[in-house]
């Protein structure tokens, strides 16, 4: 998966869980839970569309390296 | 036995004409067949030899019953096969509703039907079912529910359905408002009137309301919305503070066997139904309140009336401003994964506005959860006419004596806020122990 | 390959009818009778429902009648209707279907044996209450006169509508109206269970509907014959502008009112008395007579109808039932509800 | 383009000017009935038609309530356009066999073969001092029957215009006219056409309270709102136009808006069309209702011969400002 694509399915959850919330304000290494004000149901809905977008399997495990945009990326396009 | 007439069900043999070896003919008179409303002759439709008379004279059997057995001559006639003997259109009704087999156990209940029960108080123990299978049917609950009186409040006071209907959107008790209309009923001006600009409305009333108040707050703007539903947690809160003598008790729970025990389970789960640690502490909290009675129920009319069952309401923050608290009921009894998609569902349906005025109003004890705001703890207003509400702030990694030796370990800031009135610190301090236990053993959560 | 249909027989020859339209009057009544009797077997074993009122005895009338009809008249009927519609061309399959109440019925199902439609052969139904037939009749022939339409309305009833208030006021009206009316009644003797000199002062039924000032001729309903020539002459009359007519067609029903009643109200004699007169059996009689028929033709004719008979039996139990979401189709008109 | 230019009338000449209109557009069309030619009409509203269109297509009927309203029906089924007068509602009854078990029923029993597009107009309601027979409200037993269609045109637009589109109609529809409507006098669009013949319209907005009528208890019904003014009770009239189909939309959001139905309706309360409404308000908006829906109807007794008897059996503006002061309270 390229980087882009990798952006894109962030943005696309980031909307279907926090319709409100203003990803593209956001700096690329600021954290996304604060930052979009998501709590745990909402960050696990958050996992939940990317599982099904990329088909990448997401323990808690990798939790730390969706902490910000630019290593969620790194982390979905590294493969 | 022939159909002869549009009413007729079963007849009777008054007369064989004929005898096993007669020759027949078709439309030989071979019968007289005895119907509720006359003696009439029953012809024969084929040609052939009389075999053997089955039905005796004065039997009464059902119309299409095989009477005598014919054989025809072997000449290949181009005749058809006989009609089927014996199988009229009407015999073939659905099967009869089966009652469940003696012996094997009633079927689960289901969640609607359990919701449905608590919505009108009803105890589910030994009630008979009356669905396939045994199986309780809303019926059954509703008869039920019919046939005693509700719990909780008194009698259900006489108010038009637009009075109850305004009661709840302004948080009003009609048990509170006296009414002017015919037979001391209450109309809506009788509601409105209750509600002098400022002062707090009375709580809620405690018997749920059946009027769906939400869908009165999604109709109208945004705007509008979310300004009522301020004044109407205004009113409440001003209430509980005036009304209700809180006292506090705060407890420093180990969260380490909870955390580890749900992430070793959440690596077998797929990701929707994997648990969040606010499922865990909902369950305990659930759980304590079903062992401490004392801190699960209403006060109302100067007494604790403890609840049956445990309704756990969970408060829930809006975004852009706002808070509901629907209620999870028999959180105590409901599986973790029952619990943990009932929550998530409730989050999603509260912040799109599509609650239903029965889940908004029966909480028998509340619970809220600052943890996410990164606050340590919260000391909450208790919810009028419950009489307790326990808190939790963030889980944090903590330097903890354990066995004397320093380790650091994540833990959570417990605290409960409880009515004064209805309990005592021992009863709060009981609750709290009993809900840190629960955290140790993970396993009984489920 | 005889026509399979109960088709109307072709415009008849304009001289004295020969014997091959004798054929087809005598294979048309077979079909009415052979027809009726399967339906008391399927009734009898409950694949047909409800009120079944049988024409056996009374074949002659309506083949005879139908013989003076065009295919631009009009028929109005009544419950014992099967012969009626079957002569008048009805598909013997959608008339077995409707008996079966499935969608390939002449009404989809929805009449069954007492209400029998096909408005294209312009056949306006079968009637369940005694008289309610003739307003509707003098309403069609109301109609063809205000559009200067040369044709006849036959309106077929018993001797039980006479005693309807509504029979008297069609009549007057038809006859005030000058109303191309064929009043057909089929005085069989009897109104279900009360025979007609214990329901009418005057038994004369031609009498009767002569004092409304309209031509009035009794007629012997077992002969297939008389029927035709007296309904031909009526009909001409109508179509040709004189006003309404009506045939008394003394006629009898050989089994009971309905499916089934016990006939307490006749003696067996009586019955056995008029089957001598079996309107079938004597016209058989007079064609072997005349050397216009043979055992192996009659033969051929009862297989041909057993065959048809049996195909219908079989089409109507395959076909359909209506859905029950189609309940409340045709209330009001699709356009305008 | 309407010219604007109006016109004085009366409702039985707006109701005549229909029966002109159509018997001129459509040549199938044609008026049936007791005295409708030669004596012009029991209430003069055919006065005149028999020397406009001839006794072809004007025809008086012998007192045969049965053939000639069959006769209408055979002719509608056949491809005419009849209207049958009936003289009233109260010699309907001879004919209501034909209506039920004919008109409304052939189309379904023929499995769609046999439209009936007939209109059937017939006089109303009592107030006349013509005693028990003649005086019957029966209206709510024709809204019974599912195949037919039942209009009440209560205004001078109505009686002008809702004769077309019953015409048009390929299934039977029947017109009640109130006794007491034809002398009404008022003025008209010259050019007035057809009205809509499904909707029930509001013929005055108010908020407290829905007086929901139809037909000959219109005006009673306004001058009831009227004095309700004076009591500070802002009431809303309904004129519901169509009794079958019932306008439900209508009716439920005027419930919506003022919580209160008051139902006034001339045929006697048991089993009447006020019952109907009333049921599908508690149905439908059941959670808008601050007071329990009221009726006002014909006492329950035969309709007695002196005045005095016969208005105080009627509904009357004053027990419909009383049952609005009630609901209101």
């Amino acid at each position: 998966m390229t980087p882009d694509q990798a952006r894109h399915a962030i943005e696309e959850a980031v909307a279907r869980v926090a319709p409100d919330a203003d990803l593209a304000g956001l700096a690329p290494d600021a954290d996304l839970r604060d930052g979009l004000e998501l709590d745990s149901l909402d960050f696990l809905r958050f996992i939940e569309i990317l599982t099904e977008r990329t088909g990448r399997q997401i323990t808690e495990d990798d939790y730390p390296h969706l902490a910000t945009l630019a290593s969620a990326i790194k982390f979905l396009a590294g493969g | 036995m022939p159909a002869l007439g549009a009413d007729m069900d079963e007849g009777t043999v008054l007369e064989w004409l004929v005898k096993p070896g007669d020759e027949i003919r078709k439309g030989d008179v071979i019968a007289v067949i005895d119907t509720a409303k006359a003696a009439i002759d029953a012809e024969s439709f084929i040609t052939g030899t009389i075999e053997q008379l089955i039905i005796g004279v004065g039997e009464t059997v059902p119309v299409g019953t095989v009477l005598a057995m014919i054989s025809e001559p072997a000449a290949p006639k181009a005749a058809p096969p006989p009609p089927p003997a014996g199988e009229p259109q009407r015999q073939a009704a659905t099967p009869e509703h089966v009652p469940a087999a003696p012996g094997r156990p009633a079927p689960p209940i289901s969640p609607l039907i359990r919701k449905r029960a608590h919505e009108l108080g009803v105890n589910l123990a030994g009630l008979r079912g009356s669905g396939r299978g045994g199986a309780l049917t809303r019926a059954d609950v509703e008869r039920a529910a019919a046939r005693r009186e509700p719990a909780g409040a008194g009698a259900r006071s006489k108010a038009t359905p637009r009075a109850r209907r305004v009661a709840a959107e302004l948080g009003v008790s009609l048990a509170d408002v006296t009414g002017t209309g015919p037979g001391g009923s209450v109309r809506e001006a009788d509601v409105r009137r209750a509600v002098p600009a400022g002062e707090a409305a009375p709580a809620r009333e405690p018997v749920p309301a059946r009027e769906p108040a939400p869908e009165a707050l999604a109709a109208r703007s945004p705007a509008e919305r979310t300004r009522s539903m301020r004044q109407a947690i205004a009113r409440l809160m001003a209430r509980s503070k005036r009304e209700i003598p809180h006292y506090y008790v705060s407890s420093t729970v180990d969260m380490t066997s909870a955390l580890s025990w749900m992430h070793e389970r959440n690596r077998e789960l797929a990701v929707s139904e994997r648990l969040v640690p606010a499922a865990l502490l909902l369950k305990a909290a659930a759980l304590a309140a079903r062992r401490v009675p004392g801190v699960n129920g209403y006060w109302v009319d100067d007494q604790f009336r403890p609840a049956e069952a445990v309704h756990l309401g969970l408060a829930i923050s809006l975004r852009g401003g706002g808070l509901l608290t629907p209620a999870i009921h028999d959180a105590a009894e409901l599986p973790l994964a029952e619990l943990m998609s009932g929550m998530r569902d409730l989050v999603i349906r509260a912040r799109a506005g599509r609650l239903r005025g029965s889940e908004l109003t029966d909480a028998t004890i509340t619970m809220t959860n600052l943890g996410e705001q990164g606050v340590e703890s919260v000391f909450g207003v208790i919810y009028p006419p419950q009489v307790a509400l326990v808190g939790f702030g963030k889980i944090t990694e903590r330097p903890v004596a354990v066995g004397g030796l320093i380790g650091v370990r994540p833990v959570v800031v417990t605290t409960l806020a409880a009515d004064h009135r209805a309990s005592d610190g021992y009863t709060g301090a009981r609750y709290l122990t009993a809900l840190s236990d629960l955290l140790q053993k993970p396993g009984e959560l489920l | 390959m005889s026509r399979v249909t109960g088709e109307a027989a072709p415009e008849a020859a304009a001289d004295a009818p020969g014997a091959g339209h004798r054929r087809e009057l005598l294979r048309q009544m077979l079909l009415i009778r052979r027809f009726e009797e399967k339906c008391v077997e399927l009734y009898s074993a409950a694949e047909i429902r409800g009120f079944v009122h049988l024409y056996i005895g009374e074949e002659a009338v309506a083949v005879g009648v139908n013989q003076a009809l065009t295919a631009d008249d009009s028929i109005v009927s009544t419950y014992r209707e099967h012969g009626h519609a079957l002569v008048r061309g009805i598909p013997l399959d959608a008339v077995m279907a409707e008996m079966y109440g499935k969608t390939t019925g002449c009404s989809r199902g929805r009449g069954g044996s007492m209400h029998l439609f096909d408005v294209r052969r312009r056949f306006y139904g079968g009637n369940a209450i005694v008289g309610g037939g003739l307003p509707l009749a003098i309403g069609v022939a109301l109609a063809d006169r205000m559009r200067g339409e040369e044709r006849v309305t036959a309106c077929f009833f018993g001797d039980g509508a006479v005693a309807e208030g509504e029979f008297h006021e069609c009549m007057n009206l038809a006859a005030l109206w000058d109303l191309p009316v064929l009043f057909c009644c089929e005085n069989n003797l009897y109104a279900m269970g009360t025979a007609v000199e214990r329901a009418q002062a005057q038994t004369d039924l031609a009498l009767r509907a002569g004092s409304y000032g309209m031509p009035a001729w009794p007629v012997d309903g077992m002969d297939v014959t008389a029927v035709e020539h007296a309904a031909r002459r009526a009909a001409e009359a109508v179509r040709a502008g004189g006003g309404p007519h009506f045939l008394e067609l003394r006629t009898y029903r050989f089994r009971a009112h309905s499916m089934y009643d016990p006939e307490l109200y006749r003696d067996k004699a009586e019955v056995e008395q008029w089957r001598h007169r079996d309107p079938i059996e004597m016209f058989t009689r007079s064609m072997r007579e005349a050397g216009e028929l043979d055992d192996t033709e009659l033969a051929a004719m009862e297989d041909a109808l057993a065959r048809q008979l049996e195909a219908s039996v079989a089409a109507a139990r395959a076909a359909p039932a209506e859905p029950v979401e189609d309940l409340t189709t045709f209330v009001y008109s699709p356009e305008s509800s | 383009m309407s010219t604007g230019e109006q016109v004085k009338t009366s409702y039985r000449e707006a109701m005549r000017a229909a029966i002109r209109e159509a018997m001129q557009r459509d040549d199938r069309v044609f008026l049936m009935g007791e005295d409708v030619g030669r004596y012009g009409g029991c209430f003069a509203v055919s006065l005149g038609l028999l020397e406009e269109f001839g006794p072809e297509r004007i025809r008086d009927t012998p007192l045969s309530e049965s053939a000639f309203v069959g006769a209408g029906i055979g002719a509608a089924m056949a491809g005419m356009r009849p209207i049958v007068e009936i003289m009233t509602v109260n010699f309907s009854l001879l004919a209501l066999d034909q209506i039920l078990n004919n008109a409304a029923t052939l189309l379904h029993m023929s499995g769609g073969q046999c439209n009936v597009p007939l209109v059937i107009r017939m006089t109303t309601g009592a107030g006349r001092q013509v005693a028990a027979q003649h005086s019957h409200s029966l209206e709510g037993w024709y809204t019974h029957i599912p195949g037919i269609k039942v209009l009440a045109p209560a205004t001078l637009e109505d009686a002008r215009g809702m004769l077309w589109p019953a015409l048009q109609d390929p299934d039977p529809v029947l017109i009640f006219e109130h006794g007491s409507l034809y002398n009404m006098q008022g003025v008209l669009a010259a050019d007035a056409g057809p009205a809509d013949i499904r909707s029930a319209k509001i013929r005055r907005a108010g908020g407290d309270v829905s007086l929901i009528t139809y037909g000959g208890t219109l005006l009673k019904t306004l001058s009831a709102a009227e004095q309700l003014r004076a009591d500070g009770i802002d009431a809303e009239v309904i004129d519901l136009r169509s009794l079958r189909p019932l306008d439900d939309a209508t009716i439920m959001a005027s419930v919506a808006r003022t919580h209160r139905a008051v139902i006034i309706d001339e045929g006697w309360r048991s089993g009447s069309l006020a019952a109907e409404v009333s049921a599908r308000i508690t149905e439908q908006a059941f959670y808008e209702l601050d007071a329990p829906v009221a009726r006002v109807c014909s006492a329950e007794v035969p309709m007695p011969y002196p005045r005095h008897l016969e208005e105080a059996a009627l509904p009357q503006p004053e027990r419909i400002v009383a049952a609005a002061r009630e609901v209101v309270g």
